[in-house]
Order: structure tokens, then sequence, then C-alpha cells
């Protein structure tokens, strides 16, 4: 229709951060069960926790925070019109996504291989507190990767629309949003990494 | 159109270089014996962790009173929301 | 301990009741009352104009605020410590463990006695310790105003003194699939002696050798699943069962068996351990059941050509 | 009467005002209006559905025994219902359709914050709700869980709960998706002179509602993933058997469902705040206390869902904190009856549908809610829980509460929107009608309750008979009303009198501007001088 395009950049951002509320507490109820189970099984989740390999789970700890960094040096370099910068960053972000997607592939089909998966015969005869652990590994570092694949389609996206021009120094607010997209998931990974592979 | 404010890249990259170096603490503290002080060792480092993200990488120092309250609400409502579950958990 | 004196649990609820009801009540005649008065009286064909602007009054808010919560507070405190009552069990209650399938119940005593019905002694507390073998039931007993979860691997109880004999209803409350309604049974509640004698009596009934099947696949709730006239319920039928050929499901593979003795001791005592073709796997299993109990069930099955 | 011939064009509205009036201009119009409507539609037309499924399993209680369908039907029958109810009816209907239709007009702006994303959350309700629809007719057959979905028997049973459950996931992110728009409409785009102290409480009511969206929903988003999860993956989380714990699915399941209650709920009563004043042509009393008691109803609302579970085996402490914090919630809601019926005192009322409408949610919700304080004592509840008892309340106040409240807005909102009103006489007889079924069905059910008959029963013991017969004759009376109702309503939106001008005489913005609005809603930016209930220059035309 004919709105003159109506522009609220403050708008657009605190909408995003509702948003980011709502992932928050998506994976909250995850955390909330984790919370009730460690509670429950602190042996098990320990004996859990060592069968994790917390090397791969640093390097991807470190990987991810280098993504952040790049994400947001990229709102930096775009805030100051240095478009090429800008998307050289964000493809060095999509880079390290790509990274951590593929240390946590072989972390899976590692563990799927040796028999542990949601609903496997060894966890079904294992101690009943292990079987919830993997469960629960599964699905928050599941969910977990699923949002850092759309998190690097977002900002592939967004490449784009620098790249045409759209998204540039004087309108970078797609880009804001969508780096806090990505600072979202590296913050809960923060929190998954000790959780699962560290307390042992 | 909001207030642009730029952050240096000299101040993104010291953050990083202060969560690599909160990363590597919570490594070596869980690998030492704490008994259940590695738990909350390990999440208070990762709450500093997170805090700095927000503060730095996601602008929130640089925002207004609104978003910081509303950060806080959910917040709290999350720790709410585990908290009073654990009213069952604890006691049954 | 002096069981006369004992407070019931009907009789520690009740007034509870009274007096909620009582307070809403008033309330709610109350606000309807001066609704209908101002309606009435300021209807436009008598108040063609509003008499008054007036946007509120804090002394007004204090009260209707203060004044609630002061009452409100004395029902969550009255509810609570009755509900402490329902979750104290007297000294010297008779122990008896209810166990919940779909969709029935068995009521165990502590000589090893069952029955599908819950016969209590009266002026005697009894416990009733709560156990559930696939879903989660509930033990609801109007009469005594009692009511708990059956929840699998979760220890529940509740406790009840009958103070007259008679019999009373006893529904499962939490919905637990098809027959949810029908799992519907009685606490009959009968003077001591008489339930010494029934308690003793039944014992010796139960430990021969000649187990009826069919009086078996009723109690433990079988035929709840399973007709007895070749229709199709929740489970297959169990006519023409016996040597017929099953296509079941096992370890996820497809595969035809022919239901020999063997494969039906299996499917009574293991029943996930092969699933028939279109049905769910919600049968509950009875790895405990004694051998002579599940020998009836085969051969009871066996007879039904 | 009404006139049977289309007098009236609708022109320069948004309704044709930009030359686009083809099916494609409103499932992809991002004008909150048309949102709002087809919001209307969908929502109604899942009302009227699930009435029709409620009336059946009336039908079905009757009598005891069987009387039109086998207990697999029932079961089915009576989830579905709840999962249309609550999922597709009610928690969208009124930020959903009235949200969209009024609220940007009340605060001044042209339309939401975020018009795409407002088109979105109506496409993923709709696609959440094919979904569901879908469940019903494929796989296993329709979902017999009950609403609530509570495990181990919904990880078990062979009906088809994964869509069922994978399409309220859907509908959980348009709710979000709203939710989000919401807030930051009100945050950013009030009019110049709207001051969060001029905002029309309907307003205040959808802001508060939208907090609980995004905070509360995300719980209910992964709960269904849980659950789904458990079906397909085998995860064992809920699974006694494998180590997992029942009763916490049912925490997170109340940690979202007992606030959304209040997500229907609390909009209701925004309507509701909104009319009295109106056609009382006296400010809202108390426009402080019922602004802050809707924050103050949001905010312990979501403390207080351990209530649902008091005879789940939770632990005894958990019991208490729960029911302590079950009254405190209690009070905001109190603090509003009062003030709306202060707000009556020394007015000039004038009984028309709407006002009808609302002084019965009045009633009837004050009978929910009361019986809601039964249920809040945890001794009492013990008893009741589970029983028809139970489903009297929630029908007092989510039927009596939120579906009057409803009816009320439609009948005072819609004629806007069409330019054209219904006939007054028939909405009397049609509110006559449905207040006099709806009590004799649910305070029946009640009694019931009280007598021990559990809910979920799809026969019951002879001692229930007669008062069964007597709910579904009240649900019957109920049935007419409602069916003239929707008739007469319908027939005066498209055929009716011309509805022109500001026939209530309302004060806030939405009644400034033309009838139909335009597509941009005001001619020139409104810059707002007076609160949203000072009548004083507002007359009735
Ligand atoms: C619109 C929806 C809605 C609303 C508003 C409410 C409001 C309330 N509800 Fe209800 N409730 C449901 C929908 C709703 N409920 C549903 C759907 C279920 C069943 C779910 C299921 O199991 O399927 C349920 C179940 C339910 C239970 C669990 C019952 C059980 O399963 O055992 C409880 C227990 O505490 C409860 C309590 C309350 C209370 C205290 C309020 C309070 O907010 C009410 C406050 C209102 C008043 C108090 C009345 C008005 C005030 C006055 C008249 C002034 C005087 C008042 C005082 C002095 C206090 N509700
Ligand atoms: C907004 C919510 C809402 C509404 C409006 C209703 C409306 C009705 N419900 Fe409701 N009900 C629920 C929400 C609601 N229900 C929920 C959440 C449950 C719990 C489910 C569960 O346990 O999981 C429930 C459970 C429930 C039960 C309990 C089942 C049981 O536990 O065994 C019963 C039983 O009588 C019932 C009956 C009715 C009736 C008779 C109506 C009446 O209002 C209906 C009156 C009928 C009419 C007024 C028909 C009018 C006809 C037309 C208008 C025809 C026009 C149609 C076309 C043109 C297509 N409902
Ligand atoms: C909750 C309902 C339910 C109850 C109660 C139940 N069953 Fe079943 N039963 C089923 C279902 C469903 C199947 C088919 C799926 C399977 O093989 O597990 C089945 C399968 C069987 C089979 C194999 C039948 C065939 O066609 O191959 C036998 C034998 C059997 N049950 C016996 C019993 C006995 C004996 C009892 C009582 C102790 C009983 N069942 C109680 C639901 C039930
Ligand atoms: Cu067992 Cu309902
Ligand atoms: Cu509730």
């Amino acid at each position: 229709m004919s709105h003159p395009e109506h522009k609220d950049d403050i708008g657009a951002k605190l909408g995003m951060w509702l948003f980011l509320f709502t992932e928050l507490l998506l994976f909250g109820g995850l955390f909330l069960l984790y919370a009730v189970y460690l509670k429950r099984y602190p042996h098990e989740f320990a004996t859990g926790g060592t069968q994790l390999n917390w090397v791969l789970g640093s390097a991807n700890t470190a990987i991810l925070l280098t993504s952040s960094l790049c994400a947001a040096m990229a709102l930096t370099a775009l805030q100051r019109h240095e478009m090429r910068r800008a998307m050289a960053l964000l493809g060095a972000t999509i880079f390290c996504a790509a990274g951590f997607m593929v240390i946590k592939y072989v972390e899976w089909s590692a563990k799927i291989g040796h028999g542990i998966y949601p609903g496997s015969e060894h966890l079904k005869a294992g101690p009943p507190g292990e079987s919830i652990f993997f469960s629960l590994y599964f699905l928050s570092t599941g969910i977990h990767g699923l949002h850092v694949l759309i998190g690097a389609i977002l900002l592939a996206w967004i490449t784009v629309k620098i790249k045409s021009g759209e998204v540039n120094g004087d309108n970078y607010i797609l880009l804001e949003n969508g780096a806090l997209y990505w600072h979202l998931v590296d913050l809960i990974w923060i929190f998954i990494f000790p959780l699962y592979y560290l307390i042992l | 159109m909001s207030e642009q404010h730029i952050v240096s890249n000299k101040k993104l990259t010291c953050i990083w270089l202060i969560l690599l170096v909160l990363t590597t603490l919570t490594v070596a503290i869980t690998r030492v014996d704490l008994g259940g002080y590695k738990v909350f060792g390990a999440l208070t480092i990762a709450c500093v962790k997170a805090g700095l993200v927000i503060a730095v990488f996601m602008h929130m120092k640089y925002e207004g009173k609104l978003l910081r309250w509303l950060l806080f609400l959910a917040l709290v409502t999350l720790a709410i929301f585990i908290g009073l579950t654990f009213f069952d958990v604890l006691y049954r | 301990m002096n069981t006369q004196q004992l407070l019931s649990t009907t009789a520690a609820i009740d007034p509870l009741f009274m007096y909620i009801f009582g307070a809403c009540l008033l309330l709610l005649l109350g606000i309807t009352l001066v609704m209908l008065f101002f309606v009435f009286r300021y209807h436009r064909s008598r108040a063609p104009q509003p008499t008054s602007q007036v946007e509120g009054n804090l002394w007004l808010e204090i009260i209707w605020i203060v004044l609630p919560s002061l009452l409100v507070l004395a029902m969550f405190w009255y509810g609570w410590k009755e509900y402490l009552v329902l979750r104290s069990v007297p000294q010297g209650a008779l122990p008896v463990t209810a166990t919940a399938r779909m969709w029935s119940w068995e009521f165990t005593y502590a000589n090893g006695k069952s029955s599908p019905k819950l016969y209590v002694p009266i002026g005697k507390p009894v416990r009733v310790e709560l156990v559930s073998k696939d879903v989660i039931h509930g033990f609801f007993l109007p009469a005594f105003r009692v009511k708990r979860d059956v929840v699998p691997g979760m220890a529940n109880y509740v406790w009840f003194v009958a103070t007259q004999s008679g019999s009373y209803d006893l529904f499962c409350s939490q919905y637990c699939g098809t027959q949810h309604s029908a799992m519907v049974t009685t606490v009959e509640a009968v003077s001591e002696e008489q339930f010494a004698v029934w308690l003793n009596q039944t014992k010796t009934g139960n430990a021969g050798a000649g187990v009826d099947g069919r009086k078996l696949a009723t109690e433990k709730g079988c035929l709840g699943c399973h007709s007895l006239d070749g229709s199709s319920a929740v489970g297959p039928t169990f006519k023409g069962l016996f040597a017929s050929q099953v296509k079941v499901m096992k370890e996820g593979k497809p595969l035809v068996v022919t239901a020999d003795e063997a494969y039906l001791r299996e499917s009574i005592r293991l029943p996930g351990a092969t699933i028939v073709d279109g049905f769910p796997p919600i049968m509950p299993g009875n790895p405990d059941l004694p051998e002579e109990e599940v020998l009836a069930l085969v051969e009871f099955i066996k007879g039904l050509k | 009467m009404d006139s049977l011939e289309p007098t009236q064009p609708l022109n320069n509205s948004f309704w044709n005002d930009t030359g686009k009036t083809g099916i494609t201009s409103w499932i992809f119009s991002t004008d909150h209006k048309r949102i709002g409507l087809l919001y209307f539609y969908v929502t109604f037309g899942f009302f009227l559905t699930g009435v029709l499924l409620g009336l059946l399993l009336r039908i079905e209680l009757m009598a005891p025994g069987r009387t039109i369908m086998g207990p697999q039907t029932y079961n089915a029958l009576f989830t579905v219902h709840g999962v249309v109810m609550i999922f597709l009816f009610i928690i969208p209907g009124i930020p959903g359709a009235f949200g969209n239709l009024v609220m940007p007009i009340q605060v001044g702006a042209r339309d939401v914050a975020f018009p795409r994303l407002n088109l979105l959350s109506w496409w993923l309700y709709i696609i959440g709700a094919l979904i569901v629809l879908t469940s019903l007719f494929s796989g296993g057959g329709a979902p017999d869980t009950g609403w609530t979905f509570y495990v181990p028997f919904s990880s078990r049973t062979g009906t088809n709960v994964s869509l069922a459950v994978f399409g309220v996931f859907i509908v959980g992110f348009s709710s979000i998706l709203t939710g989000v728009n919401f807030v930051t409409t009100i945050h950013r785009l009030r009019a110049e002179g709207m001051s969060w102290g001029r905002l029309p409480l309907f307003t205040w009511s959808l802001y508060a509602t939208a907090w609980v969206q995004i905070l509360a929903t995300p719980i209910l988003a992964i709960t269904l993933v849980l659950i789904m999860a458990e079906r397909l993956l085998g995860t064992g989380l809920f699974d006694p058997s494998r180590g997992g714990d029942p009763v916490m699915y049912q925490h997170l399941f109340w940690i979202y469902s007992h606030p959304a209650v209040y997500i229907m709920i609390l909009p209701a009563m925004g309507i509701i705040s909104d009319i009295i004043p109106v056609f009382s042509r006296k400010p809202i009393f108390g426009y402080k206390m019922i602004a802050f008691s809707s924050i103050a109803i949001a905010a312990a609302g979501s403390l207080v869902w351990g209530h649902h579970m008091f005879t789940s085996g939770m632990s005894d402490t958990a019991v208490m904190v729960f029911s302590f914090l079950t009254f405190i919630v209690a009070i905001p809601s109190a603090i509003k009856v009062f003030n709306w019926i202060s707000t009556l005192y020394k007015g000039s009322i004038s009984l028309e549908a709407p006002m009808l409408f609302a002084l019965s949610f009045i009633l009837l919700f004050s009978i929910g809610g009361l019986s809601g304080l039964i249920l809040g004592a945890a001794a009492t509840d013990v008893h009741v829980h589970d029983t028809h008892f139970v489903v009297g309340h929630f029908h007092y106040v989510m039927f009596g509460g939120t579906g009057f409240a409803i009816f009320a807005a439609m009948h005072y909102w819609l004629p806007k929107f069409y330019g054209r009103r219904y006939a007054e006489k028939p909405a009397v007889v049609a509110w006559a009608l449905m207040f006099t079924g709806f009590n004799v069905l649910y305070f029946t059910m009640q009694v019931l309750g009280m007598k021990g008959m559990p809910r979920r029963y799809y026969d019951y013991l002879p001692e229930f008979a007669n008062l069964n017969l007597v709910a579904t004759i009240g649900s019957w009376i109920l049935a007419a009303g409602l069916v003239i109702m929707v008739v007469n309503l319908f027939r005066g939106l498209w055929w009716g009198v011309p509805f022109e001008g500001n026939p209530w005489g309302g004060a806030s913005l939405e009644w400034t501007v033309p009838t139909p609005p335009p597509t941009e809603n005001f001619i020139e930016e409104p810059v707002v001088t007076h609160g949203p209930y000072d009548f004083s220059n507002t007359e009735r035309s």
C-alpha cells in the first residue's frame, strides 16, 4: 500500500530483543529440566559428562566466541561505511558457524556410533540418569545447532543485502538485529558448554 | 533514527580475549576437584561471560533504560520459573 | 490409639467448604444486588445525565484491596491446614496397596491377599499406597473427600477412615485412555469382625491350584481391552486367538508368528516384546504375575475357540 | 427495521480505498484492520466448530451409557473441543481479532509496528490450525489425550498426537509474534499526547497480555517439542521406567498454560473496561488501579501454575506456596470488579446489547472466579480436582468471561468497521437466552462436580443422571440464543441500517475516525488532548 515507508530503528531493535527473550525462555525450559535432573542424578550426570569430549567442546566455544567477535566487528565496519570489510567479517562469521557445525557433526556421529542416542538400546540398558543426560544433551545441542543454522542463513541473507546496497552505513538496523540473533546463539552456548561438557 | 554508537574494534577484541581467558578458566577449574563448588564456579563464570557478550557485543551498555529493564524482567521470569519448580523438586 | 476420636477426612474438609462457599455466596450476592440496584436506579430513563464525574477514590481502593486480601488469606490458611490433615496418616493405619492399570484396580493387603474391591474395616484408618503399572491414574473417593494421582514410579499415598458401613464409589479421576470412565470400583466398609473373616477366608481361596481364568481375566482388567466375542477393542480379541497366525512387530521388524502357548505367555508377561500389527503398544506388563495365574489365563484363552 | 438492499457503499474505507478488493488483497494484506477481520472470521469459525463439538459432548452425556458415540470417539471429541477452543479460538481470539482491529487506532497509529510480521502471524496461525485439523483425519486418528497432553499417556497412545502437537507449536509462534508486535506498537507508535495515562484500558490489557505471550509461550513451545521427541525419538525424559518424571511435564505444561488463562481473560477485561464507561457516560472509576491490576494479574498469574497439580504428588511445600500465590491473583481481579461496579454509580446507564453482555460478564466471571477460590484452597481442591466442578469453573471464566466479552465487543466494535449495525431487539433476546442457558448448563456441572462426578467421563453412574440431563437441556437453550445472535449480528453487518458517526458516544480515538475507517486510519496525525473516558465533549450521534 501507499504507506510512506515508515522507519523506526529503535522499534525494530525493541522488537528483536523481545524476540530474543522468547528464545531465551525456550532454552530456559531445557535448562529447567537440566537443573531438576541434575539435582536428582548428580552421579549419572557426572559420568555422562565425562563421556563428552571437552576438547572439542572447548574448541567449539572458542569458535563461537570468535564468530561473535566477527559479527560485532562487521556491524562496526558497516556503521563506518566500510562495506567490503563488513562483508568479509560476515563471511568469517559464517565460516565459523560452518566449523562449529562440522565439529558438532563429528561429536554427534561419534556418540551415535557408540550407540548413544535418544532411545538407544545402550542407554536403555544403562542407569536411568544417564539416558536422561544424553537425551537432554542431544535435545539442547540439537536445538542450539538449529539456531546456528538459522543464524548463519540470516547472516548470509544480510550479506547479500549489503552487497546490493540495501543495507548500508546509514541503514544498518537489519545487520544490527541479525548480529543480535547471532550473539544470542553464542550466549546459549556459553551455558550449554559448562553444563554438559565440564560438570563431571 | 537511533543514536548511533560505534564500538571500536579494539574494545571488541579486548572483550573477545577476556572471553577466551574466562573459557580457559572454566575448563581449568572444572578439572580440579572442587566438589559442589565446581557447578557454582562454572556457572558464575558463564554468567560473567554472558554479561560481557550482552553488554558489549550486543551493545546493551549503550542502550537506554527501557531495554535493560526488559532484559532484567525476562531473566527474572526465567529465574522464577526455575525457582518455584524447585519448591517441588527439593521438598518432595 | 483411640479410633473413636479420630477425625475423618470428610469431617475435616466439609466445614472448609462451608466457609469458602459461604464467603463466596455473600460476595456474589452483594455484587449482584449492588449492580442490579445501580442499573435500575441510574438507568438512562431515570438518570438522563450522569450526576457525578468522579474518577476514583483512594480510600475505597484501599478498603477493597485490604479486606479481600484478609479474606483470601484466611481461605488460604484454612485450606492449607486441612490439606495437612489429608497428608498426615494416623498411626496404626491399615496398609493397603492399590495397583492401577489400564483400566482396573487391584487392592493388595499385607498378607498377600488381593481383591478388585477395596474392603476396609469401619473405624480404622486405612493408608493406601498408590502404584501405577502404566500411565497416570487418579484415586478418588468422593465420599471421603480424598484424591491422589497414581503416578508410575512415584510413591503416592492417601488415607481415609470409614465411619459407617456401606459401599462407596471409587473413581479413576485422572484421564487414562479409552475406558477411563469404566475404571470405577467401590470401597466396601464392613465391621472389623467381618473384615477379619474376609481377609483370611479369601486368602486360602486364592492359594489353591484351580484358579478361574475367566474370573482372573475380569479382575486383572484384561477384558477391559480384549473382547471375547471376536470384536476388536483396544487390544485384539481373545476369541480364536490360540493357534492362529498373528502379524506382529518384533524389535521393529514385521513377523508372522503362531499364537502358541509360549507366545501367549510372553504376551501376557512382557507385551512390549511383540506388538500386534495395528495396535498401540499400551498393554501393561505383568512380569510378577504368579506362574499359576499366567497358566490359568493361557488356559482360558485357549478355551475360547 | 433494517433495509435489505446494500445502500451505503463502503467508499473511502479500508474495504476499498486502495482499489484492491480481491481475496488476495485480503489474505496478503498488511493492513491491521483487514488482518483483524481475517482473524475474527477464522477464530469465530473455530468457536462455532468447538461449540458444536461441545453440544455433541452434552448429547452424549445426556444419559448414562452409550447415547450417540463410543468411548474412543468421546475422548477424541473432548480433546478436539478443548484444543480448538483454547489454542484456535480463545487465545488468538481477542488479541488477533479485536486487538488488531482496534488497538492501533486507539493509540493513534497508522498500523502496528511490524505490519508484515503481523501478516506472518496470521499465516502461522492458519498453517498451525490446518495442521491441527489434518491431525484429526490422518495417522492414528484424532488425538485422545485431553488438551493437556499429559505424559505418559500422550507418549503412548496410538492416536495422532505428534501432528496435533506440532500444529499447536506453530500456533504458539503466531501468538509470540503478535505479542512482540503489540508491545513494540504500544511503546513506539503512540500519537502525540497519547501518554501512558491516556491509553484506553483495552490497550493496557493487551499490553499486559502481550508480555505473557512473550514470556510464557516459549515454555509451551519447548514442552511440545519434548512431547514430539518423546514420541518420535524415545527420549524418555518423562518416562518413569527410564528415570524421567511425569510430574515435570506437568510443571512445564502449566508454566505456560496457567499464564495462558490470563492471556484469555485480560483482554476480555479490557473490553469490559472500555464498554462500561461508554454506556454509563461516566469516566471509569479508578483508571489507574484497573490499568495497574492488569499488569499485576499478568505478573502474579505467572507464579501460580502449581495449583493444577495439588494432587499430582508434588511436594507439600510446593502445594503451600502455589496455593498462597493463587489467592494473591484473586485480589487484582477483585479490584477490577469493584471498580467496574463503582463506575455505574450515578451514571446514566443505557442497557443496549454491548452493555448487557458486559454486565453479564461481570456476574459470570465472578461466579467462575469465586469457584476458582474453592480450587485454589488446597484441601477443597483435592475433592473437586478433575471433576465437573473444574469444568464448570473454566467454562464460567472462559465462556461466561471471555466468550461474553467477545460477544460484547462484536456488538460494540464490529459495526464501526462495517458501517452497518444489527437489530437491537433480537440481540437482547439472544442475550437473555444465552445467559439463562449458560447458567443452567454450567452451574449444574459445578453441582455435579461437588457430588463427585469426574471429568472426561464418557459414562457415569446412575446417581448423576438427572443433573446431566438438566445440563444438556441448558446447552440447548444456550445454543438457541447463540444461533439467534449470530444470525442477527451478521445479517445486520452485511445488510443492516447504516452505523455512522458515534452512536455509542465513545471518547477513545477509534470513535473519531470515519466509519468504516480508511486504510491509514487517520486523515491527519491525531493529537490527543484528553483521556479515553472523558465524555464531556462527545455526544451520541
Ligand atoms: C479464562 C480463563 C481462566 C481464568 C480467568 C481463571 C481464573 C482463576 N482460576 Fe482457573 N482454570 C481455567 C481457566 C481460568 N481460570 C482452566 C481452563 C482450568 C482447567 C484446566 C484443565 O485442567 O483443563 C482452570 C483450573 C483452575 C484450577 C485447577 C483446578 C484443578 O484442576 O484442580 C485452579 C486452582 O486453583 C484455578 C483457580 C483459579 C483462580 C483462583 C482464578 C482467579 O484468577 C479468579 C479471580 C476472580 C475472582 C476472585 C472473582 C471476581 C472477584 C470478585 C467477585 C470480588 C471478590 C473476590 C474476593 C474477595 C477474592 N483454576
Ligand atoms: C472457550 C472455551 C470453551 C467454550 C466456549 C466451550 C463451550 C462448551 N463446552 Fe467445553 N471445554 C473447554 C472449552 C470450552 N468449551 C475446554 C478447554 C475443555 C476441556 C477439554 C479437556 O478436558 O481436555 C472443555 C470440556 C468440556 C466438557 C467436559 C468433557 C469431559 O470432561 O467429559 C463438556 C461437557 O459437557 C463441555 C461442554 C461444552 C458445551 C456444552 C459448550 C457450550 O458452550 C456449547 C453450547 C453449544 C452451542 C451454543 C451450539 C450452538 C450451535 C451453533 C452456533 C451452530 C452454528 C454452527 C454452524 C453454522 C457451523 N466442554
Ligand atoms: C490397556 C489395555 C490392555 C489390557 C488391560 C490388557 N491388554 Fe492384552 N493387549 C493389549 C493390546 C493393545 C495388545 C496388542 C499389542 C501388543 O501386542 O502389545 C494386547 C495383546 C495381548 C495378547 C497378544 C494377542 C494377540 O492377538 O497376539 C495377549 C495374549 C494379551 N494381550 C493378553 C492379555 C491379558 C491376559 C491381560 C490381563 C492380564 C491383558 N492382555 C490386559 C491391550 C491390553
Ligand atoms: Cu485410570 Cu482414568
Ligand atoms: Cu490455573
